[in-house]
């Protein structure tokens, strides 16, 4: 596909950074995270009411708007500049991601693609188990006994849930007789247990899911590991977008610190000590920004798409990181405060990169996509 | 004789419409060798002294060497991206314009077209784009890089009209075999040292021109030092306003690091062709190299990306400060080929039996910092980024205002 | 009551010497304690107010807890390697003055033998010694960090004598719990700002003296902003001269960069609990990541090195600007190191048990940037290293040699 | 032992230096190689009459003064300083330490020790094969039949054997029935054929060894991959210290030419770009330093020696690497030419890095020695 801005790409820009600006603003994420407050429900509400926002990436079939990944891209893009930490990412795209593999071959998944697209449901997806953050291969969380009608019973215990806590719903990667599936579970029902995590990332809630014999329903007959596969590149993409909004914001506001900021008699930000620094961070947002879009445009299910959500998944989990640091350095004592956002940056900074697994591994991947031929010389 | 195509053409387009254009006229020989990666056969065809020149003329009349120059000056009039797709088609086949052309093209075509007279744009683009002038770049003084408006070369105007030039320049690529040379001198001292700098075309056989290749730390002589003494020149060398130069200059210095990065299109690059080696020599199954090797896969991929996204977004306008960001990547994955091509193979690159060429190895090993230094080093591209992208202030320099022959010397 | 030893001893010697002392005077269940690695009781001990305050007073007495002052002003009259020797015998049994006591011990002390009156030795450095004065520093100010000398904290002198003191301070560790503070406040706005400085030991129970924790990215509260409301001083709390006090800070900053990496010996470090930790979770399996840990083992082990070269090479002299590339090299380190921490365990950092107290990987990765921002940013001590190792030119400030009433504001 | 500086270290440093700046200047050396002499016999000469520089690290007992570790570091860092690329290291270091190990089992060694002293013989030490520098373990060269006397014919090709082609005698490892062996070779004997090689580094020259059933002469019976091993600890430690040597000349001259250089109206080394870039050259030599000289004073033989030839190997060869790259930067274009000196001390930089092994293997040896329990961990 041609890298094309349109004029819609642009409008949904501004409709979602004025809400999320006005609505949601980091200090906003901070003092609901310091109430315990873990999901704006009005938010919620008016992203589905206003724009229609988790319809976004539904298809029309069932009853979205089958938006492009760019779209949807540059929803994640404002998000992260916000850092914003509702239920957007676990529910209207990583659960949204896999209801799409899934639809095809269980209505169940079709229908609720349909409440999340009406912003009547939040689902967390339940997969990290075992010290690692998206590694399908290696599922211990068993669903036995299917029954005619899907019914199961779920034992195991997820880590790393976005969400999960708070989701209405949970769709959790288990192990059957049949092979690797995924099931959804009430949240709500009895032998599931979750526990509201603290963690680094002050603003994006997690939760460990206990379940004990817990009741739920297979959503079809596709190997689920193949199904993580496939949802880990599209969602690769769109936590880039997430990324480079976040690596962005953080440039922006240092950029401007350097500039406000005097020592020794000018502005800091005419010291080539701190302006090449903050050269290479706009460099790494640059770059950033080109994989993630790049990698935006291209087909789903294309080698393309495969080859920039591998880039994307290294370059901007990278970048995030080095700009989230570099931001603290460069704002020097006032950076190094929890008054001051930039830690925020940095934890979410490393809570990017690793929940689609590391980086290294995307590397790994992108020479099998790459260069089949020498991926396995040793 | 222009390739018949509308100026919105789309990528695609442009690309189908230039390959269609470059099979009907490529002669039959060189079509077949090309298709048949009979590479030698290609370069043969370009290096004959007749056949090259005619296919050059060609090319050039059809406007496939200059797609993004407006139609009524001999181009296409495309948007970057499109040019991109005829670059991309006449790639295919190996049969563009070379490196050594890069200057004229790509730098001295765009500078004129945007400051050049009537009849300097008729006098020079033609030739150009036909692939009869070689041009140089008369810039850079062994006391003016980084600072290049600290430069010293006087042209000082006659009672005729006439300039007369007198002083150094450095780092020209191929001035030595180049027709033209693009000329920043001082033609006002008196004014501060940005003020008084005016731009020229100069024929590099006048009389008191003097080109000599400078050896490289890699063996390669591909720089000059060239010594101008009372050289000539008629006014109409003049490109834009007297003591206006710095402004020209500009035109010419983004199109450089724009220009230095490599087509708009993500595929096989220079971290391709080392993982290769490294698994020729076994380097690719050491976890840690091979790590590095991939870092710079994704390096580059993501730099490919950047540049068709560049090209993208700047449609018909020039390529602004991003195209120093492209530089600055660019010498970074250059830096780190460099590197990695002496781990991939350590004893390979250290000896080679006596009388044999350098290893290639060891080349892009001795070569890893050219693009951190040609064409504006990386700390000068760092100072354009924070200043042009970030709105950063500039670093005081005591000297800007000052007349320029009131500066303390540099050397 | 000071130890027996020549002011010529060796490490050895003063080791062994050391070590003879803290055996004798060693209560026998401390002893036990620490020759039994029973941490918790010898932490008991320190921690009870009388025994602790006691043994603080011995140590103190002895001149171990000083061993590089001169011997009349109560140390040993050690060089630095010897101190090092000291300080290593003191740390087997662990029974040695905590990191709050560091800006007193390292910093108060040498600055007050260097600069102050008999009477302000008398009076500060035995309590110092003995442990009954806790110090802080109030140098940094929310519009003077990095530019030290910017600051605008008012002492005005009175008709008596005295001073009165107005001023917000930052970045004081430990201040809320300090009995003394080391005050940079201006006392001539007309002079050009590094000449207008005085240099004062505030009592922080004088009234108008209010210390506020700050809570750092971490989550600790270390650290703290001290506002100073009409604080009235004595004559007698001015260190140096009356507008000297620029000289007088830079005694203590230079002992602040070489006290802030560690003891001058070779062995066990954060990059060995990492591999230890990396071992358990798998991580040190992995290549690459176990590559990055042992290239942070060599680089701890080579600053290790360098410590002990220093304090060999410095011999009684103070030691200079290798104490800045030290401090830089030790926030490379922690910066490394926190990076690490979080890659070794990735799902343990992210998430834990409500409740429960934060997991020291993640700790270790939020804190991070704490030395390369505190006592001097990386910057700084680089600007350290290029002028006075490498002599080159100092950046130039517009506003050095202004009156600091006549400079524009700074935010 | 205790780090400490000696008036007769620093009468030693004085010495060397004066002789090497006047009469082994970087000009000097890159004009012998411009004329293909590879060996300043008089300067060999004089090094042994005035200075016995060759005696230096060769026991009393046969011959030599017994200097520390110390003493001979400092002969190298002075050489590394001017690329001083003459038999010292290959004669007067390592095959030296080759000779030092077999000596007590080998008369022919200590007698040869004796002959080295006096500056009367130049001996190469060739160990490589197949693409590894310094990697004993895996000998192919083949010494066959040794009679009572310990003659045996040699057959096999050795690479990168410094002074190789012009050295009066070889020192080879190779495999014989009873294991790996060193074998004393004449350089002019029959089956020997010694290739000049074009080099990276032009100032230090090297040669392929092609045995092919050369006529040589076992020493002794030890095991001569742990002889190897172990002249490798002590020969890191000196190489290390010929990479301080060069690292700080670097650093030197690009500091210089900061001070001089003017741009923008004041000297490029006011400017932080610069300024910080040569920082952190500095504090990569003064480490570098530390490591080399900590490791030298340390007893042979001993626990720590061996760390701090570990650390020394890793920390010093990427500093020089790092230094020399930097310092082509700093120069710009000029530091890009041929006629200019720094490109010559990248190419010195590249061989010692690679010379003894690369610095990757010391970090694992580094953590085989300071962790054995951890280093199968896996």
């Amino acid at each position: 596909m041609e890298f094309t801005w349109t004029s819609e790409h642009r409008d949904l820009r501004v409709a979602v950074r004025r809400l999320m600006t006005t609505r949601a603003p980091v200090d906003r994420a901070r003092a609901l995270a310091a109430d315990g407050v873990r999901h704006d429900t009005e938010l919620w509400a008016t992203m589905a009411e206003q724009l229609g926002l988790q319809a976004l990436d539904v298809p029309e079939e069932h009853g979205g708007v089958g938006g492009s990944l760019v779209d949807v891209a540059v929803v994640l893009e404002e998000m992260g500049a916000v850092l914003h930490g509702g239920p957007f990412l676990s529910t209207a795209v990583l659960a949204v991601e896999v209801l799409r593999e899934l639809a095809p071959v269980a209505d169940a998944a079709g229908d609720l693609l349909g409440r999340i697209a009406e912003g009547g449901a939040t689902v967390a997806v339940a997969l990290a188990e075992d010290g690692r953050a998206w590694s399908p291969g290696t599922v211990r969380t068993t669903a036995t006994g299917p029954t005619s009608d899907g019914a199961v019973r779920l034992t195991g215990t997820k880590q790393l849930v976005l969400d999960g806590a708070d989701a209405d719903l949970l769709l959790v990667l288990a192990r059957t007789d049949a092979g690797a599936r995924w099931c959804l579970v009430d949240g709500t029902a009895d032998g599931v247990t979750r526990e509201r995590q603290e963690g680094l990332d002050l603003t994006r809630p997690s939760a460990t899911v206990r379940l004990a014999d817990a009741p739920g329903q297979v959503l079809g007959d596709l190997d689920g590991v193949a199904v993580a596969d496939r949802v880990r590149s599209v969602a690769s993409v769109l936590l880039a977008a997430e990324q480079v909004g976040a690596a962005a914001e953080v440039v922006r506001r240092t950029a401007e610190h350097a500039t406000t900021r005097r020592q020794f008699g000018r502005p800091v930000g005419s010291f080539q000590g701190v302006k090449h620094r903050l050269a290479d961070m706009a460099v790494r947002v640059e770059m950033a920004r080109s994989a993630a879009y790049w990698a935006a445009f291209q087909e789903r299910g294309s080698a393309d798409l495969e080859l920039g959500a591998l880039v994307a998944r290294s370059y901007c989990s990278d970048a995030l990181l080095q700009t989230a640091k570099d931001c603290i350095q460069l704002h020097g004592g006032i950076g190094f405060t929890w008054e001051h956002d930039a830690h925020l940056f940095l934890r979410r900074a490393r809570l990017d990169a690793t929940l689609l697994g590391d980086t290294r591994h995307a590397r790994e991947r992108l020479l099998a996509h790459t260069h089949p031929d020498l991926q396995g010389v040793s | 004789m222009l390739l018949d195509l509308s100026a919105d053409a789309t990528e695609s387009e442009a690309f189908a419409a230039a390959d269609a254009w470059l099979r009907e006229h490529l002669p039959d020989d060189v079509l077949a060798a090309a298709l048949g990666a009979e590479w030698d056969a290609v370069t043969a065809f370009l290096d004959d002294e007749e056949r090259g020149a005619a296919w050059y003329a060609a090319l050039g009349a059809a406007g496939l060497s200059t797609p993004t120059w407006p139609r009524e000056l001999g181009g296409l009039g495309l948007s970057a991206a499109a040019a991109g797709g005829v670059a991309e088609a006449v790639l295919q086949y190996r049969v563009g314009r070379s490196m050594t052309d890069f200057v004229g093209l790509a730098l001295g075509g765009p500078t004129i077209i945007e400051h050049g007279t009537d009849a300097q744009k008729e006098r020079f683009l033609g030739p150009l784009a036909r692939g009869e002038h070689r041009w140089c770049q008369l810039f850079s003084e062994p006391g003016a890089g980084s600072d290049l408006a600290g430069l010293s070369t006087r042209a000082e105007r006659q009672g005729d009209g006439t300039w007369v030039v007198n002083g150094q320049k450095v780092w020209s690529s191929f001035a030595h075999l180049s027709d033209f040379g693009l000329l920043m001198a001082r033609t006002d001292p008196d004014l501060p040292k940005h003020r008084g700098i005016s731009y020229f075309l100069v024929d590099m056989t006048t009389p008191g021109v003097l080109a000599r290749p400078l050896r490289q730390m890699t063996g390669d002589a591909e720089f000059n030092e060239v010594f101008l003494t009372d050289v000539h020149l008629p006014p109409e060398a003049l490109l834009g306003e007297v003591n206006g130069g710095w402004a020209v200059a500009i035109t010419t210095l983004m199109q450089e690091r724009n220009g230095l990065t490599g087509r708009p299109a993500v595929g096989e690059g220079r971290s391709d062709d080392l993982l290769r080696r490294a698994a020729e020599t076994g380097a690719l199954a050491d976890p840690v190299l091979r790590d590095r090797l991939l870092l710079l896969l994704v390096e580059e991929r993501a730099l490919q990306m950047t540049t068709v996204r560049s090209y993208a977004e700047a449609g018909r306008t020039a390529v602004g400060a991003e195209g120093s960001v492209r530089k600055l990547v660019n010498a970074q994955i250059e830096e780190e080929t460099g590197a990695l091509a002496a781990e991939v193979d350590p004893l390979g690159v250290l000896a080679w039996p006596a009388g044999e060429p350098t290893p290639s190895a060891a080349h892009d090993f001795l070569a890893m910092k050219t693009t951190s230094i040609a064409g504006g080093t990386s700390e000068i591209q760092r100072n354009i980024i924070a200043e042009r992208l970030l709105g950063l202030p500039k670093d005081p320099d005591p000297e800007k205002d000052l007349p320029f022959n009131q500066r303390a010397r540099t050397t």
